[in-house]
């Protein structure tokens, strides 16, 4: 008689938010296998509508303290889209930089103190401090400075208080950026020691055939705008998203799970995604690692996106550099404009992918619909897939061998669960 | 000495006119007790109220699961057992002499009888217990609010 | 070095977005040196060790919003020596304590398609609604400097000891012109507590309140105002509605505005 | 030298009755010059030692520091009443009142309740440790204007520790003054600061009365509050009294209203308080009370120049 | 020494970089009145394109709006949110600093090298207010290094008020609105340049270093009614009269009650008045428990922390705050310091956010017992 077995990881850790794992064996046969995620909603869509809609850069910040920008620039976009303003090129490229600070805090987080003690056989970044010091400290260095360029432009690093719909409440001084050049110039080759160390590190032999979907702009390194691309070739604007990629409400979740086309495939989103679908819109020095790394584009192995975040770091220091020397003060911080009923909706790339915001606002500047995609709620039927294939040529009698390798390709995603439990299901309830 | 001699001398009495104190002195006595005497106690019905003369007097109270407790102790000059004047004649306190005390007794009884048949004298006793009184009170005020307690 | 055993810390979380414990790792100079004082014993979004306490020192992060939460605060509670609440959700039930107000069954059908998978409470309240708190760290998010000054504190053997006077005095430390009196700008800052730095109004916007009410506020006299300056009461109930909304403080004036409303439009 | 620490009138060096009457006037003029030693730099610590530890009784223990700068520890004076500020790097600073013989010479004495966070380190301390000293502040208790008088000293609690070094000396002088007594209120019998010491005083001719304010049966001293003791004694003449008094705030304001109901004038009743010091200098504005800083115009006032705002709630 | 006007010349208007210059040349760190946050603040200057031309401040309880005038004048405004306090005794002041040795805690005197600051645009409340805070800190028993070592230095250029806010009161408190003394040079304005008077050796000594020319007549004429102008707008007024024993005894004035319900306690009168020194000081500590500082920083007895004793407040509401800070500056100041702490500047109206008007305060606490049923 066939033993039935469950391989549960109670609490996931080293990610953001609560979530768990559930697999459940008979023999060597996969019956099920569910990213559990038990974080408690908070119901965001909902308590969005009525409010005014200056306050929802703020209001969806507070979905993520991890990622909060990315929340801030997909609902700013949104919105503007929503009332028809333009923003200047000054604004686009503040906003950039504030991105750029962003990915830079995020990935070093990930990188360094959540991902690495995997590879490398530690229980966290503080532990694997004692036997790699140089690369825990480069990497709060780097941390750090994403910090201090987000706390100069967006006031503080978690919930950044300077992002207006229109443009920035004040630009920055030159006065005050300036002073981070020295420590981005630093950085930047710091980030290259880091993506050449973590391009050592020993990644499983583990492949798929993804269907890999990011932001494609024709000029840049997607962030804050392009088109939604997918690996297969097919691209859609951003408009026509919510046509082409749907969301489920599952039992075991608190979050909804995306899915994409009539076939409800999954899809993955992330850095992985993104430098396949834009490798030469990396920066030079992003570019030049990568070919001295040999990094192979397209890149299926999912342990690798550890490196694309550093070669992402590196675009993102990059970037920020040239943004930061030739700044100046934008004549106009913040774009003027009426209030008018209207829709609109935006993409951007948070450091966990691409992230989907659509809002409705009424004639009195009131938001009266929302909807917000995050990254791993798209990822979470991905990430699922990819146990179902992985569990196979890992399991072995030993439980916890198996799910610390569970949980490591887990956090090839960088799961950010509290993120993933504000998801709005597609028919809007309204009452009246 | 005699119970005038000692009412004179007593702070309690230092305002009362001489005539009231004589009336005073034609209803009270003189006691004493030794050291470590028990005057009275808690409960107990008594009908003499005392103005101690000398010696020290203890007051308790039987705290129930801190046991005796002692609350205030009575001098010289100071009234004790004012329950017999203005209660029912029940101790609130028991009482112990804790050295040689010596006192003036004077029955609640025939005091109320005075007081009521001499309003004159009865102001003045009333008013002499109640200025005792409000100090009494006033002391406990200032014990309840535990002045020397560690705050926090 | 002192072989004395180092205070265990776990670090917990409700519902909460997580910004307030990753405070911790943002505080990267400190980090290494804080995380050598102490033994951090259950910390899940930053170590896959796992140590089920008794803890020192319990910082718990996020509000208590279902039922399965509420009794689990309680345990934490019962594992731990000293517990903290952290940023406020933890301290005052955070944005998501908008519910409170609402009808919240109508909340969970507008956001989730299967709301009988969905087990919520009606309501998100703070910790110390549920189990003694032995210390408040306010803000959304906390302050990291206050975070590290407060473990450091309790790992010395001090009481932490946080600011609670309002916002204006540190514009006024920093130099930043009052808003409101310049520009006309409504602005929480003379009823919230210090902490944040006073960013916003140096950032030309008006304080919303991040840090919750300031020791002692007169919330009515400043609404009392704005509302003579030509705020709508509407518009001062959310003001007073977001991260620390339901602080009593916050919460019975924007109550009482939200009555006055309803009697101006009735 | 120890003979230098007594001035050819027999005086001790820093309490000579010239400074202390300068001290007096200072009391509302505020453009004099401070009591006791000049502190030159108002911020300059000195490091000090912990030379011995004298527990007391339960939390309050009695820190004995000396200088680790000779020319310092030959330098310092004080005034009984006046106090230092200790400040233990970390953790901060706090007032305390000097609380042995002025004419010591080696160690001074600061008798130190654990209640913050400040005085709770200092409690975990132990001898050799260092702390940072500066001081001393505040005008000291006016013992001369007392002369010929019948002196009473009334304490509660922790308020006997700035009395003591006043004590000292009063028994010193003993024989410029009529009579002397010390009427000392504590919580409880376990709570009696200087237990050992009060025979020594009694037998060098101070009339001690205790009280406390709660006790069992195993106390057979007096109970209740510490006024009581001043409303009982039997005062010779009331005009030729003096009344120096300490501790809690409500305790100094009734044993003011008891000694003005003997009689006592009110020019001749001093007290000694307490508020938040955070300079000790007057600068910082924290320990004000109507028109003084207390660190720098008091602790210790005439009863007359603080009454009026005394009775004012949350002045 | 205050010289008297007749030795009065004329700088002009063109001219007044050249004394920006001629300060810096002598190692000043020049401040003076710029436009920020919509604001004319005290800032380091470098150049006269950095003072408010053209612009004015209006004023009212609670309200500060910048407009444009119909002139150019660089001095066109009354005060703003900022003091010179802020320069002469900083915001955050590190005091000391004790380092762990093998040998114990050794402290020392934290390093403060203060630059050398020129005021310029200080106005008669202003100078006031530095005498009053001189007093505080210099003429005490105990000096203050940290205001010491900035105000032994400081080198004063005021102006003279040619116009008034309605908040202003500086003639009630015999304040201003004209510079009498406490300054190096003082200017007034005039449409092409300065009528600049010298108070000190130091004043004269820069002004020799300047293209000055002799004053007419006319000018001087001007100078003055322009000067009158400022007096002629003070419409606010505090009566004085005897207000220390008024105060002082009106302590459980019912008024109190009524705006402490007002109050919102939040500081800003305290930050904002020039003459206001409550500092507290705090302990800095690193983590390794090896380096420690003492910060001294601005505080207010508005804070209910401000006179926390153990067990608690000293003063628990709002009314007691108030009324603490209402009769120290207006009358137990006299006590201390020999003066009212209070110059008439108007700035605790203005950047009270709920407009209480310290003026009207007064006033009404000298209804006596005008509530007291």
């Amino acid at each position: 008689m066939t033993q039935e077995r469950l391989i549960k990881v109670e609490a996931l850790t080293r990610v953001e938010g609560e979530g768990g794992l559930f697999v459940r064996l008979v023999g060597d046969r996969i019956e099920d296998v569910q990213l559990t995620i038990f974080e408690p909603p908070r119901l965001f869509e909902a308590l969005l509508r009525g409010r005014k809609l200056e306050e929802v850069p703020d209001i969806t910040a507070r979905i993520c303290g991890i990622c909060p920008v990315a929340y801030q620039m997909s609902s700013v976009h949104a919105l503007e889209a929503a009332l028809g303003i333009e923003i200047t090129e000054d604004i686009r490229r503040l906003r950039r930089l504030l991105y750029c600070g962003e990915w830079i805090e995020s990935h070093a987080l990930h990188v360094h103190l959540l991902h690495a003690p995997d590879f490398l056989g530690y229980d966290s970044g503080i532990d694997m401090a004692k036997d790699f010091p140089n690369e825990v400290n480069r990497g709060l260095r780097l941390k750090k400075h994403g910090n201090q360029l987000l706390e100069v432009l967006g006031g503080r690093a978690i919930h950044p208080i300077n992002v207006a719909v229109g443009g920035f409440y004040r630009a920055p001084r030159r006065d005050e950026l300036t002073p981070l050049i020295p420590d981005f110039e630093w950085g930047l080759q710091a980030a290259v020691e880091t993506t050449r160390w973590l391009a050592t590190l020993n990644f499983p032999d583990f492949t798929r055939a993804y269907d890999m979907v990011s932001l494609v702009h024709p000029d840049e390194y997607p962030m804050n705008e392009g088109r939604v691309t997918s690996t297969t070739g097919a691209a859609w604007d951003v408009r026509d998203y919510e046509r082409e990629f749907h969301e489920e409400h599952v039992a075991h979740s608190t979050a909804l799970q995306s899915s994409r086309g009539e076939r409800q495939a999954c899809y993955h989103v992330g850095p992985l995604a993104r430098v396949n679908l834009n490798r030469e819109r990396l920066s030079p020095t992003a570019r030049r690692i990568a070919d001295e790394i040999g990094f192979e584009t397209p890149c299926q192995n999912p342990f690798r996106a550890i490196v694309a975040r550093g070669m992402e770091i590196i675009h993102a220091y990059e970037e920020a550099l040239d943004i930061l020397r030739t700044y100046r003060p934008p004549t106009i911080a913040r774009i003027k404009y009426e209030h008018r009923a209207g829709e609109g909706c935006a993409a951007t790339e948070a450091p966990r992918g691409l992230i989907y915001h659509r809002y409705e606002v009424d004639a009195a500047g009131l938001v009266t619909f929302a909807k917000i995609v995050p990254p791993t709620s798209q990822n979470q039927r991905q990430i699922e897939d990819d146990l179902r294939d992985y569990l196979p040529r890992i399991l072995t009698d030993d439980d916890v061998a198996t799910t610390r390798k569970c949980e490591q390709l887990v956090r090839c995603y960088d799961p950010c669960i509290s993120c993933s439990t504000h998801f709005l299901k597609l028919t809007v309830q309204r009452d009246g | 000495m005699t119970a005038l001699d000692l009412l004179q001398k007593a702070h309690f009495a230092s305002k009362l006119p001489a005539a009231v104190l004589e009336r005073l002195a034609a209803i009270a006595r003189v006691v004493e007790w030794n050291e470590g005497a028990l005057i009275f106690r808690e409960g107990d019905h008594r009908d003499d109220l005392y103005v101690l003369s000398s010696g020290h007097v203890t007051l308790e109270v039987n705290v129930p699961g801190r046991g005796l407790t002692r609350i205030l102790t009575v001098r010289s000059g100071e009234l004790l057992a004012w329950s017999a004047l203005l209660g029912d004649g029940r101790m609130t306190t028991s009482a112990i002499a804790t050295e040689p005390t010596q006192a003036i007794a004077i029955s609640g009884r025939e005091l109320r009888q005075l007081c009521e048949a001499d309003h004159e004298v009865g102001y003045h006793v009333m008013g002499q217990v109640a200025s005792a009184l409000s100090q009494r009170l006033l002391a406990t005020r200032l014990q309840l609010l535990d002045l020397f307690a560690k705050p926090h | 070095m002192s072989a004395e055993p180092k205070p265990k810390i776990g670090v917990f979380k409700f519902a909460s977005c997580d910004g307030c414990q990753l405070s911790l790792l943002a505080a990267e100079d400190e980090l290494l040196t804080v995380a050598g004082k102490i033994d951090i014993a259950y910390f899940l979004e930053a170590t896959s060790h796992i140590d089920a306490g008794p803890y020192d020192i319990a910082l718990v992060e996020g509000s208590i919003t279902t039922p399965s939460d509420a009794l689990r605060i309680r345990d934490i509670r019962q594992r731990s020596k000293y517990l903290i609440t952290i940023g406020a959700c933890a301290t005052a039930g955070g944005i998501q304590a908008l519910r409170n107000w609402a009808d919240h069954d109508e909340f969970v059908r507008a956001v989730y398609a299967r709301p009988e998978y969905i087990e919520t409470l009606a309501t998100s309240t703070p910790i110390a609604e549920h189990v003694p708190v032995d210390f408040e760290l306010r803000g959304c998010p906390i302050n990291r400097h206050q975070l590290v000054e407060v473990i450091v504190s309790l790992v010395a053997g001090r009481r932490p000891k946080t600011p609670s006077h309002s916002v204006c005095l540190d514009c006024k430390r920093r130099g930043t012109v009052c808003i409101t009196v310049a520009q006309g700008v409504p602005c929480l800052g003379p009823v919230t507590q210090s902490g944040c730095g006073a960013i916003c109004p140096a950032y030309d916007r008006g304080c919303y309140g991040c840090f919750g009410p300031a020791k002692q506020c007169n919330t009515g006299s400043l609404s009392q105002q704005l509302l003579a300056d030509g705020t709508p009461a509407p518009e001062l109930v959310q003001l007073l509605r977001n991260y620390n909304g339901y602080a009593p403080e916050f919460r019975y004036e924007s109550e009482r505005l939200a009555g006055l409303n309803s009697e101006v439009i009735s | 030298m120890t003979t230098n620490k007594t001035n050819a009138s027999g005086e001790p060096g820093g309490v000579s009755p010239r400074t202390m009457s300068e001290n007096i006037v200072r009391g509302l003029t505020p453009s004099g010059s401070p009591a006791g030693q000049v502190v030159a730099e108002p911020w300059g610590y000195h490091t000090v030692r912990i030379h011995e530890i004298t527990p007391e009784v339960a939390d309050v223990a009695t820190y004995h520091l000396g200088f680790d700068d000779s020319a310092v520890a030959v330098a310092y004076r004080f005034q009984p009443g006046q106090f230092n500020m200790l400040y233990l790097p970390g953790f901060g600073e706090v007032p305390i009142s000097l609380s042995a013989d002025p004419r010591s010479s080696t160690t001074w004495a600061h008798t130190v309740r654990a209640v913050g966070n400040v005085t709770q380190k200092l409690a975990s301390s132990k001898v050799g440790d260092t702390l940072g000293l500066r001081g001393p502040f505040g005008s000291g208790w006016p013992l001369h204007t007392a002369e010929g008088h019948d002196v009473v000293i009334v304490a509660g609690g922790l308020g006997i520790a700035p009395l003591r070094p006043a004590i000292y000396e009063l028994l010193r002088q003993k024989n410029r003054f009529r009579s002397l007594t010390l009427l000392y209120g504590s919580r409880t019998p376990e709570t009696i600061l200087f237990e050992h010491e009060l025979p020594e005083w009694s037998q060098r001719g101070m009339t001690v009365q205790l009280t406390v304010d709660r006790a069992d049966a195993a106390w057979s001293g007096s109970v209740g509050v510490v006024t009581l003791l001043l409303d009982r004694l039997s005062l010779n003449d009331p005009q030729q009294t003096s009344v120096f008094m300490c501790g809690p705030e409500v305790m100094m304001r009734f044993v003011g209203k008891s000694a003005l109901a003997r009689g006592i004038p009110e020019s001749q009743l001093w007290l000694s308080m307490e508020r938040n010091m955070q300079c000790a200098i007057g600068l910082c504005g924290h320990c004000q009370l109507g028109p003084t800083f207390i660190c720098k115009d008091g602790p210790v006032y005439r009863h007359d120049h603080l009454a009026p705002f005394l009775n004012v709630e949350g002045l | 020494m205050p010289m008297n006007s007749t030795s009065s010349v004329f700088l002009a208007r063109s001219d007044l970089q050249l004394l920006i210059d001629r300060l810096a040349e002598q190692g000043f760190e020049v401040i003076g009145p710029t436009i920020s946050q919509a604001a004319i603040v005290y800032d380091r200057i470098h150049s006269v394109s950095e003072l408010p031309q053209g612009w004015t401040d209006r004023q009212a309880p609670g309200e500060y709006r910048l407009e444009r005038r119909e002139d150019d004048q660089l001095f066109g405004y009354v005060v703003g949110p900022h003091s010179w306090k802020r320069y002469l005794f900083p915001p955050l002041t590190t005091l000391t600093t004790a380092d762990l040795t093998t040998n114990g805690w050794q402290m020392r005197a934290a390093d403060d090298n203060p630059p050398k600051y020129a005021f310029l645009g200080v106005r008669a409340c202003e100078l006031a207010a530095i005498r009053v805070q001189d007093k505080v800190f210099l003429e005490g028993a105990y000096v203050d290094p940290t205001y010491q070592r900035r105000r032994q230095n400081a080198f004063i250029v005021a102006v003279n008020c040619t116009q008034a806010a309605s908040t202003c009161f500086c003639t009630s408190m015999e304040t201003g609105p004209r510079c009498r003394s406490g300054f190096d040079l003082a200017l007034t304005e005039l449409p092409d340049g300065f009528e600049v008077e010298v108070g000190t050796p130091a004043g004269e000594a820069l002004l020799l270093q300047l293209p000055t020319t002799p004053i007419a007549e006319q000018q001087l004429t001007d100078a003055e009614q322009r000067r009158q102008q400022a007096v002629d707008q003070i419409t606010r007024k505090m009566d004085t009269e005897g207000i220390r024993d008024l105060l002082l005894t009106q302590l459980n004035h019912p008024r109190w009650e009524e705006v402490g319900q007002r109050c919102l306690s939040c500081t800003n009168c305290t930050m904002v008045c020039p003459t206001c020194f409550c500092s507290s000081v705090e302990e800095v500590a690193d983590l390794e428990g090896q380096h420690s500082e003492r910060e001294r920083r601005w505080d207010s007895c508005f804070n209910l922390d401000f006179s926390y004793v153990s067990g608690g407040p000293v003063r628990r509401d709002i009314r007691s705050r108030y009324r603490q800070w209402l009769t120290h500056k207006l009358a137990s100041w006299i006590d201390q310091f020999g003066s009212s702490g209070c110059v008439g500047c108007g700035r605790c109206i203005t950047w009270c956010p709920v407009g209480i008007d310290i003026t009207e305060e007064v006033a009404a606490l000298r209804e006596v017992g005008h509530d007291n049923k």
